[in-house]
Protein backbone atom coordinates (compact mmCIF):
# COMPACT_ATOMS: atom_id res chain seq x y z
CA UNK A 1 0.00 0.00 0.00
CA UNK A 2 1.47 3.37 -0.79
CA UNK A 3 1.01 6.14 1.99
CA UNK A 4 1.69 9.90 1.34
CA UNK A 5 1.94 12.35 4.33
CA UNK A 6 1.40 16.19 3.49
CA UNK A 7 2.12 19.39 4.85
CA UNK A 8 2.84 19.12 8.85
CA UNK A 9 1.84 15.46 8.46
CA UNK A 10 5.05 15.01 6.00
CA UNK A 11 7.17 17.27 8.01
CA UNK A 12 6.22 15.36 11.54
CA UNK A 13 6.76 11.45 9.44
CA UNK A 14 9.98 12.71 8.32
CA UNK A 15 9.04 11.49 4.58
CA UNK A 16 6.43 11.84 2.00
CA UNK A 17 5.44 8.72 0.85
CA UNK A 18 5.79 4.95 1.99
CA UNK A 19 5.07 1.62 0.83
CA UNK A 20 4.08 -0.60 3.83
CA UNK A 21 2.54 -4.34 3.41
CA UNK A 22 -0.58 -4.22 5.33
CA UNK A 23 -1.23 -6.58 7.89
CA UNK A 24 -4.48 -8.96 7.13
CA UNK A 25 -6.47 -7.41 9.89
CA UNK A 26 -6.51 -3.78 8.92
CA UNK A 27 -9.09 -3.01 6.89
CA UNK A 28 -10.13 0.24 7.44
CA UNK A 29 -8.92 3.86 7.54
CA UNK A 30 -9.11 3.99 11.66
CA UNK A 31 -7.23 0.89 12.22
CA UNK A 32 -5.02 1.53 9.55
CA UNK A 33 -4.10 4.72 11.43
CA UNK A 34 -3.68 2.96 14.52
CA UNK A 35 -1.11 0.60 12.73
CA UNK A 36 0.76 3.36 11.85
CA UNK A 37 1.33 5.21 14.72
CA UNK A 38 3.12 2.28 16.40
CA UNK A 39 5.95 2.80 13.38
CA UNK A 40 7.50 5.82 14.77
CA UNK A 41 7.94 8.57 17.25
CA UNK A 42 7.53 10.91 14.05
CA UNK A 43 4.15 9.18 13.04
CA UNK A 44 3.08 9.09 16.60
CA UNK A 45 3.40 12.87 16.43
CA UNK A 46 1.65 13.06 13.05
CA UNK A 47 -1.26 11.08 14.33
CA UNK A 48 -1.92 13.20 17.85
CA UNK A 49 -4.02 16.00 16.68
CA UNK A 50 -6.39 13.36 15.34
CA UNK A 51 -8.88 15.70 15.04
CA UNK A 52 -7.02 17.81 12.58
CA UNK A 53 -6.17 14.66 10.12
CA UNK A 54 -7.55 14.50 6.98
CA UNK A 55 -7.44 11.10 4.88
CA UNK A 56 -7.88 10.30 1.21
CA UNK A 57 -8.31 7.11 -0.52
CA UNK A 58 -7.57 7.29 -4.07
CA UNK A 59 -8.07 10.95 -3.96
CA UNK A 60 -11.11 11.02 -2.23
CA UNK A 61 -11.77 12.14 1.04
CA UNK A 62 -12.73 9.27 3.08
CA UNK A 63 -13.83 8.87 6.57
CA UNK A 64 -11.89 6.53 9.27
CA UNK A 65 -14.92 3.56 8.75
CA UNK A 66 -13.69 3.47 4.83
CA UNK A 67 -12.04 0.09 3.87
CA UNK A 68 -8.61 -0.22 2.51
CA UNK A 69 -7.11 -2.92 0.75
CA UNK A 70 -2.84 -3.04 -0.27
CA UNK A 71 -3.95 -2.01 -3.75
CA UNK A 72 -5.17 1.37 -2.49
CA UNK A 73 -3.15 5.17 -2.61
CA UNK A 74 -4.02 6.64 1.13
CA UNK A 75 -3.29 10.20 1.77
CA UNK A 76 -3.04 11.93 5.15
CA UNK A 77 -2.80 15.74 5.49
CA UNK A 78 -4.22 18.66 7.65
CA UNK A 79 -7.81 20.56 6.59
CA UNK A 80 -6.91 22.19 3.36
CA UNK A 81 -5.74 25.57 3.18
CA UNK A 82 -5.93 26.92 -0.49
CA UNK A 83 -7.84 28.99 -2.47
CA UNK B 1 -15.93 22.63 -19.99
CA UNK B 2 -13.69 23.90 -17.29
CA UNK B 3 -10.26 24.80 -17.51
CA UNK B 4 -8.38 23.35 -14.30
CA UNK B 5 -4.89 24.38 -13.85
CA UNK B 6 -2.28 24.05 -11.50
CA UNK B 7 0.79 25.65 -11.71
CA UNK B 8 4.29 27.62 -10.24
CA UNK B 9 4.31 30.41 -12.93
CA UNK B 10 1.41 33.13 -12.78
CA UNK B 11 -1.62 33.68 -14.88
CA UNK B 12 -2.37 36.08 -17.32
CA UNK B 13 -6.44 37.11 -16.22
CA UNK B 14 -6.68 39.28 -19.20
CA UNK B 15 -5.32 36.28 -21.65
CA UNK B 16 -7.29 33.90 -19.58
CA UNK B 17 -10.91 36.36 -19.87
CA UNK B 18 -10.50 36.03 -23.72
CA UNK B 19 -10.17 32.20 -23.97
CA UNK B 20 -13.15 31.76 -22.26
CA UNK B 21 -15.50 34.18 -24.11
CA UNK B 22 -13.22 32.91 -27.59
CA UNK B 23 -15.69 32.53 -29.93
CA UNK B 24 -19.15 32.77 -28.73
CA UNK B 25 -21.86 35.11 -28.10
CA UNK B 26 -23.71 33.88 -25.74
CA UNK B 27 -21.63 34.90 -22.45
CA UNK B 28 -23.44 37.86 -20.70
CA UNK B 29 -21.57 38.04 -17.44
CA UNK B 30 -18.27 36.72 -15.74
CA UNK B 31 -17.82 36.71 -12.74
CA UNK B 32 -14.08 36.43 -11.25
CA UNK B 33 -12.08 36.07 -7.94
CA UNK B 34 -8.60 36.27 -7.67
CA UNK B 35 -6.55 35.61 -4.44
CA UNK B 36 -3.29 37.43 -3.82
CA UNK B 37 -0.53 36.73 -1.21
CA UNK B 38 -0.88 40.00 1.47
CA UNK B 39 1.94 40.85 3.51
CA UNK B 40 0.53 40.15 6.65
CA UNK B 41 -1.06 37.76 8.83
CA UNK B 42 -3.05 38.27 12.20
CA UNK B 43 -0.91 41.34 12.19
CA UNK B 44 2.69 39.47 11.74
CA UNK B 45 4.59 40.45 8.66
CA UNK B 46 5.09 37.86 5.94
CA UNK B 47 8.07 37.68 4.04
CA UNK B 48 7.18 34.51 1.83
CA UNK B 49 4.23 31.82 1.47
CA UNK B 50 5.22 28.40 -0.29
CA UNK B 51 2.23 26.17 -1.35
CA UNK B 52 2.17 22.42 -1.54
CA UNK B 53 -0.16 20.20 -3.12
CA UNK B 54 -1.71 16.57 -3.77
CA UNK B 55 -0.39 16.20 -7.38
CA UNK B 56 -3.57 13.72 -9.13
CA UNK B 57 -6.03 14.48 -6.05
CA UNK B 58 -5.73 18.27 -6.80
CA UNK B 59 -6.82 18.67 -10.62
CA UNK B 60 -9.57 16.03 -9.33
CA UNK B 61 -11.48 17.51 -6.99
CA UNK B 62 -11.08 20.92 -9.12
CA UNK B 63 -12.52 19.09 -11.61
CA UNK B 64 -15.39 17.93 -9.54
CA UNK B 65 -16.14 21.31 -8.02
CA UNK B 66 -16.16 22.88 -11.06
CA UNK B 67 -18.39 20.13 -12.55
CA UNK B 68 -21.01 20.96 -10.31
CA UNK B 69 -20.36 24.64 -10.41
CA UNK B 70 -21.21 24.39 -13.86
CA UNK B 71 -24.58 22.17 -14.05
CA UNK B 72 -26.07 23.87 -10.62
CA UNK B 73 -25.65 27.72 -12.14
CA UNK B 74 -25.72 26.55 -15.87
CA UNK B 75 -22.33 28.04 -16.34
CA UNK B 76 -21.23 28.33 -19.95
CA UNK B 77 -17.69 27.90 -18.67
CA UNK B 78 -15.44 28.04 -16.06
CA UNK B 79 -11.75 28.65 -15.01
CA UNK B 80 -9.57 27.43 -12.20
CA UNK B 81 -6.08 28.28 -12.01
CA UNK B 82 -4.13 27.77 -8.58
CA UNK B 83 -0.72 28.21 -8.46
CA UNK B 84 1.55 26.49 -6.14
CA UNK B 85 5.09 26.33 -4.82
CA UNK B 86 6.96 29.40 -3.64
CA UNK B 87 4.80 32.86 -3.66
CA UNK B 88 6.06 36.15 -2.33
CA UNK B 89 3.31 39.20 -1.05
CA UNK B 90 1.30 40.61 -3.93
CA UNK B 91 1.57 37.93 -5.97
CA UNK B 92 -1.24 35.91 -7.10
CA UNK B 93 -2.29 32.67 -5.55
CA UNK B 94 -5.81 31.89 -7.47
CA UNK B 95 -8.13 32.73 -10.26
CA UNK B 96 -11.98 31.52 -10.29
CA UNK B 97 -13.75 33.02 -13.80
CA UNK B 98 -17.26 31.52 -13.86
CA UNK B 99 -19.25 32.65 -17.36
CA UNK B 100 -22.76 32.68 -17.83
CA UNK B 101 -25.49 34.22 -19.68
CA UNK B 102 -26.71 36.60 -16.81
CA UNK B 103 -25.11 38.19 -13.74
CA UNK B 104 -26.59 36.47 -11.01
CA UNK B 105 -24.96 33.14 -11.83
CA UNK B 106 -21.72 34.22 -13.13
CA UNK B 107 -21.63 35.76 -9.49
CA UNK B 108 -23.01 32.42 -7.67
CA UNK B 109 -21.09 30.82 -9.77
CA UNK B 110 -17.50 32.18 -8.66
CA UNK B 111 -18.41 32.33 -5.08
CA UNK B 112 -19.29 28.70 -5.11
CA UNK B 113 -16.19 27.91 -6.67
CA UNK B 114 -13.95 29.97 -4.84
CA UNK B 115 -15.95 28.49 -1.18
CA UNK B 116 -15.14 24.98 -2.24
CA UNK B 117 -11.61 25.35 -3.95
CA UNK B 118 -10.75 26.38 -0.52
CA UNK B 119 -12.33 23.38 1.77
CA UNK B 120 -12.20 20.48 -0.70
CA UNK B 121 -8.62 20.88 -2.84
CA UNK B 122 -5.89 19.32 -1.34
CA UNK B 123 -3.72 22.42 -1.27
CA UNK B 124 -1.46 23.60 1.97
CA UNK B 125 -0.21 27.25 2.77
CA UNK B 126 3.08 27.73 4.60
CA UNK B 127 3.83 31.34 5.81
CA UNK B 128 7.51 32.64 6.69
CA UNK B 129 7.33 35.04 9.28
CA UNK B 130 9.75 38.34 9.13
CA UNK B 131 11.08 37.30 12.73
CA UNK B 132 12.20 34.08 10.56
CA UNK B 133 9.45 31.55 11.70
CA UNK B 134 7.49 29.53 9.23
CA UNK B 135 4.22 27.92 9.94
CA UNK B 136 1.18 26.10 8.19
CA UNK B 137 -1.67 28.11 7.54
CA UNK B 138 -4.44 26.99 10.19
CA UNK B 139 -7.96 25.62 8.22
CA UNK B 140 -10.53 28.24 9.20
CA UNK B 141 -13.94 27.46 10.24
CA UNK B 142 -15.66 30.42 8.69
CA UNK B 143 -14.26 28.94 5.73
CA UNK B 144 -16.24 25.60 5.99
CA UNK B 145 -19.24 27.59 7.03
CA UNK B 146 -19.10 29.46 3.76
CA UNK B 147 -18.70 26.35 1.54
CA UNK B 148 -21.83 24.95 3.75
CA UNK B 149 -23.84 27.07 2.46
CA UNK B 150 -24.26 25.69 -0.69
CA UNK B 151 -25.01 21.84 0.68
CA UNK B 152 -23.03 18.94 -0.38
CA UNK B 153 -20.76 18.86 -3.35
CA UNK C 1 -9.84 55.61 -4.10
CA UNK C 2 -12.24 54.86 -6.16
CA UNK C 3 -12.02 55.17 -9.60
CA UNK C 4 -14.34 55.68 -11.99
CA UNK C 5 -14.84 55.70 -15.69
CA UNK C 6 -17.31 56.33 -18.46
CA UNK C 7 -16.23 55.65 -21.68
CA UNK C 8 -16.83 54.79 -25.52
CA UNK C 9 -13.00 52.70 -25.97
CA UNK C 10 -13.34 49.43 -24.40
CA UNK C 11 -11.42 48.21 -20.97
CA UNK C 12 -8.18 46.02 -20.39
CA UNK C 13 -9.09 44.42 -17.35
CA UNK C 14 -5.70 42.98 -16.91
CA UNK C 15 -4.54 46.43 -16.91
CA UNK C 16 -7.15 47.87 -14.10
CA UNK C 17 -5.96 44.97 -12.16
CA UNK C 18 -2.66 45.73 -12.08
CA UNK C 19 -3.35 49.39 -11.66
CA UNK C 20 -5.93 48.67 -8.77
CA UNK C 21 -3.21 47.18 -6.66
CA UNK C 22 -0.69 48.93 -7.48
CA UNK C 23 2.11 49.47 -4.65
CA UNK C 24 0.39 47.47 -2.09
CA UNK C 25 0.15 44.29 -0.25
CA UNK C 26 -2.69 44.40 1.70
CA UNK C 27 -4.74 42.85 -1.08
CA UNK C 28 -5.85 39.40 -0.11
CA UNK C 29 -8.90 39.24 -2.57
CA UNK C 30 -10.46 41.21 -5.63
CA UNK C 31 -13.54 40.25 -6.78
CA UNK C 32 -14.65 41.07 -10.43
CA UNK C 33 -17.53 41.26 -12.59
CA UNK C 34 -17.72 42.31 -16.51
CA UNK C 35 -20.67 42.68 -18.55
CA UNK C 36 -20.71 41.49 -22.00
CA UNK C 37 -23.31 42.15 -24.62
CA UNK C 38 -25.31 38.89 -25.77
CA UNK C 39 -26.06 38.38 -29.09
CA UNK C 40 -29.95 37.92 -28.11
CA UNK C 41 -32.37 39.21 -26.13
CA UNK C 42 -35.56 36.73 -24.56
CA UNK C 43 -34.78 34.64 -27.99
CA UNK C 44 -34.27 37.11 -30.62
CA UNK C 45 -30.98 37.47 -32.57
CA UNK C 46 -29.29 40.93 -31.80
CA UNK C 47 -27.16 42.85 -34.47
CA UNK C 48 -26.18 46.10 -32.42
CA UNK C 49 -26.85 47.87 -28.69
CA UNK C 50 -26.42 51.69 -28.01
CA UNK C 51 -26.10 52.73 -24.47
CA UNK C 52 -26.72 56.16 -23.52
CA UNK C 53 -26.38 58.12 -20.46
CA UNK C 54 -26.86 61.27 -18.38
CA UNK C 55 -23.51 62.99 -18.93
CA UNK C 56 -22.47 64.49 -15.03
CA UNK C 57 -25.31 62.15 -12.68
CA UNK C 58 -23.67 59.11 -14.50
CA UNK C 59 -20.00 59.90 -12.69
CA UNK C 60 -21.83 61.62 -9.41
CA UNK C 61 -24.37 58.49 -9.41
CA UNK C 62 -21.35 55.36 -10.25
CA UNK C 63 -19.45 57.85 -7.53
CA UNK C 64 -21.78 57.42 -4.26
CA UNK C 65 -22.14 53.73 -4.89
CA UNK C 66 -18.46 53.21 -5.12
CA UNK C 67 -17.79 55.26 -1.61
CA UNK C 68 -21.11 53.39 0.20
CA UNK C 69 -19.41 50.08 -0.95
CA UNK C 70 -16.33 50.91 0.38
CA UNK C 71 -17.67 52.03 3.51
CA UNK C 72 -19.77 49.14 3.63
CA UNK C 73 -17.37 46.09 2.96
CA UNK C 74 -14.36 47.73 4.22
CA UNK C 75 -13.00 47.55 0.24
CA UNK C 76 -9.25 48.71 -0.29
CA UNK C 77 -10.24 49.94 -3.64
CA UNK C 78 -12.80 49.72 -6.66
CA UNK C 79 -12.77 50.09 -10.18
CA UNK C 80 -16.15 51.11 -11.89
CA UNK C 81 -15.74 51.29 -15.93
CA UNK C 82 -19.21 51.92 -17.72
CA UNK C 83 -18.58 52.39 -21.44
CA UNK C 84 -21.31 54.37 -23.72
CA UNK C 85 -22.07 54.30 -27.19
CA UNK C 86 -22.57 51.62 -29.54
CA UNK C 87 -21.12 48.02 -29.13
CA UNK C 88 -21.81 44.85 -30.77
CA UNK C 89 -22.41 41.43 -29.35
CA UNK C 90 -19.52 40.14 -27.47
CA UNK C 91 -18.01 43.59 -26.69
CA UNK C 92 -17.34 44.13 -23.03
CA UNK C 93 -20.02 46.60 -21.37
CA UNK C 94 -19.00 46.92 -17.48
CA UNK C 95 -15.90 46.40 -15.50
CA UNK C 96 -16.63 45.97 -11.86
CA UNK C 97 -13.74 45.42 -9.43
CA UNK C 98 -13.51 45.28 -5.47
CA UNK C 99 -10.09 44.72 -3.81
CA UNK C 100 -10.41 44.23 -0.28
CA UNK C 101 -8.38 42.28 2.78
CA UNK C 102 -10.01 39.01 2.53
CA UNK C 103 -12.21 37.03 0.32
CA UNK C 104 -16.25 37.48 1.48
CA UNK C 105 -15.56 41.41 1.48
CA UNK C 106 -14.42 41.22 -2.10
CA UNK C 107 -17.25 39.36 -3.72
CA UNK C 108 -20.00 40.85 -2.04
CA UNK C 109 -18.17 44.63 -2.95
CA UNK C 110 -18.64 43.26 -6.17
CA UNK C 111 -22.26 42.42 -5.90
CA UNK C 112 -23.05 45.18 -4.31
CA UNK C 113 -21.67 47.64 -6.93
CA UNK C 114 -23.14 45.74 -9.80
CA UNK C 115 -26.66 45.38 -8.15
CA UNK C 116 -26.86 49.24 -7.48
CA UNK C 117 -24.98 49.92 -10.59
CA UNK C 118 -28.13 48.17 -12.66
CA UNK C 119 -30.50 50.44 -10.46
CA UNK C 120 -29.08 53.73 -9.77
CA UNK C 121 -26.85 54.92 -12.55
CA UNK C 122 -28.46 56.59 -15.21
CA UNK C 123 -27.52 54.54 -18.35
CA UNK C 124 -30.29 53.24 -20.67
CA UNK C 125 -29.86 50.40 -23.55
CA UNK C 126 -31.03 50.42 -27.09
CA UNK C 127 -31.17 47.17 -28.75
CA UNK C 128 -30.89 46.56 -32.63
CA UNK C 129 -32.55 43.32 -33.95
CA UNK C 130 -31.51 41.34 -37.22
CA UNK C 131 -34.99 42.04 -38.44
CA UNK C 132 -34.12 45.83 -38.07
CA UNK C 133 -36.32 46.33 -35.45
CA UNK C 134 -34.96 49.07 -32.30
CA UNK C 135 -36.75 49.18 -28.72
CA UNK C 136 -35.48 50.41 -26.12
CA UNK C 137 -34.70 47.76 -22.89
CA UNK C 138 -37.11 47.22 -20.14
CA UNK C 139 -35.90 47.45 -16.74
CA UNK C 140 -36.23 44.61 -15.03
CA UNK C 141 -38.03 44.10 -11.74
CA UNK C 142 -35.29 41.47 -10.54
CA UNK C 143 -32.78 43.80 -10.67
CA UNK C 144 -34.33 46.49 -8.13
CA UNK C 145 -35.32 43.38 -6.39
CA UNK C 146 -31.20 42.52 -6.16
CA UNK C 147 -30.18 45.78 -5.42
CA UNK C 148 -33.44 46.46 -2.92
CA UNK C 149 -31.27 42.79 -0.75
CA UNK C 150 -28.63 45.39 0.34
CA UNK C 151 -31.12 47.77 2.07
CA UNK C 152 -30.85 51.39 1.08
CA UNK C 153 -28.09 52.96 -0.74
CA UNK D 1 -34.83 76.10 -16.25
CA UNK D 2 -33.29 73.30 -17.91
CA UNK D 3 -34.93 70.34 -18.77
CA UNK D 4 -33.23 67.14 -19.89
CA UNK D 5 -34.71 64.11 -21.93
CA UNK D 6 -33.07 60.55 -22.35
CA UNK D 7 -33.88 57.40 -23.95
CA UNK D 8 -37.57 56.83 -25.16
CA UNK D 9 -38.82 59.89 -23.52
CA UNK D 10 -36.17 62.31 -25.32
CA UNK D 11 -37.28 60.49 -28.73
CA UNK D 12 -41.21 61.19 -27.97
CA UNK D 13 -40.38 64.81 -27.24
CA UNK D 14 -37.95 64.88 -30.07
CA UNK D 15 -35.10 66.53 -28.57
CA UNK D 16 -33.04 66.26 -25.43
CA UNK D 17 -32.66 69.62 -23.71
CA UNK D 18 -35.17 72.73 -23.75
CA UNK D 19 -34.58 75.71 -21.44
CA UNK D 20 -38.14 77.01 -20.28
CA UNK D 21 -39.55 79.98 -18.34
CA UNK D 22 -41.19 78.05 -15.01
CA UNK D 23 -44.23 79.70 -14.56
CA UNK D 24 -44.47 81.16 -10.99
CA UNK D 25 -47.29 78.63 -9.77
CA UNK D 26 -44.93 75.83 -10.48
CA UNK D 27 -43.08 74.56 -7.42
CA UNK D 28 -42.71 70.88 -7.65
CA UNK D 29 -41.61 68.16 -10.22
CA UNK D 30 -45.44 66.89 -10.23
CA UNK D 31 -46.59 70.29 -11.21
CA UNK D 32 -43.78 70.77 -13.57
CA UNK D 33 -44.75 67.10 -15.84
CA UNK D 34 -48.41 68.32 -16.02
CA UNK D 35 -47.42 71.60 -17.45
CA UNK D 36 -44.83 69.99 -19.60
CA UNK D 37 -47.47 67.84 -21.32
CA UNK D 38 -49.64 70.50 -22.64
CA UNK D 39 -46.32 72.11 -24.42
CA UNK D 40 -46.93 69.27 -27.48
CA UNK D 41 -48.10 66.01 -28.18
CA UNK D 42 -44.54 64.73 -27.78
CA UNK D 43 -44.42 65.77 -24.34
CA UNK D 44 -47.71 63.96 -24.01
CA UNK D 45 -46.46 60.86 -24.77
CA UNK D 46 -42.99 61.23 -23.69
CA UNK D 47 -45.39 61.26 -20.12
CA UNK D 48 -48.05 59.32 -20.98
CA UNK D 49 -46.83 55.93 -19.12
CA UNK D 50 -46.33 57.85 -16.21
CA UNK D 51 -45.33 54.72 -14.15
CA UNK D 52 -42.25 54.47 -16.11
CA UNK D 53 -41.08 58.27 -15.57
CA UNK D 54 -38.16 59.06 -13.42
CA UNK D 55 -37.09 62.40 -12.30
CA UNK D 56 -34.01 63.90 -11.21
CA UNK D 57 -33.27 67.48 -10.23
CA UNK D 58 -29.72 68.82 -10.13
CA UNK D 59 -28.28 65.11 -10.83
CA UNK D 60 -29.99 63.26 -7.87
CA UNK D 61 -32.96 60.98 -7.96
CA UNK D 62 -36.49 63.03 -7.03
CA UNK D 63 -40.07 62.53 -6.54
CA UNK D 64 -43.12 64.09 -7.49
CA UNK D 65 -43.14 65.90 -4.33
CA UNK D 66 -39.76 67.29 -4.95
CA UNK D 67 -39.26 71.24 -5.10
CA UNK D 68 -37.83 73.12 -8.40
CA UNK D 69 -36.93 76.47 -9.35
CA UNK D 70 -36.41 78.01 -12.18
CA UNK D 71 -32.40 77.86 -11.58
CA UNK D 72 -32.64 73.86 -11.35
CA UNK D 73 -31.36 70.97 -13.76
CA UNK D 74 -34.36 68.94 -14.01
CA UNK D 75 -34.20 65.39 -16.29
CA UNK D 76 -36.24 62.92 -16.95
CA UNK D 77 -35.97 59.70 -18.45
CA UNK D 78 -37.26 55.57 -18.08
CA UNK D 79 -36.02 53.45 -15.46
CA UNK D 80 -32.11 52.82 -15.89
CA UNK D 81 -31.09 49.13 -17.88
CA UNK D 82 -27.18 50.12 -17.49
CA UNK D 83 -24.65 47.21 -16.26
Amino acid sequence: MKILYFAWLRERVGRGEEDVTLPSDISTVGQLVTWLRGRSAGHEAAFAQGRLVRCAVNQDFATPDATVTDRDEVAFFPPVTGG
Amino acid sequence: MARIVVQTEDFDTGAELARLTAGRLDVGGIGSFIGIVRDTAHGNPITAMTLEHYPGMTERAMTRIAEAAEARFGLLGCTLIHRVGPLSPGENIVLVLAAAPHRQAALDGTAFLIDWLKTRAPFWKKERFADGAQGWVDAREADDAAAARWGAL
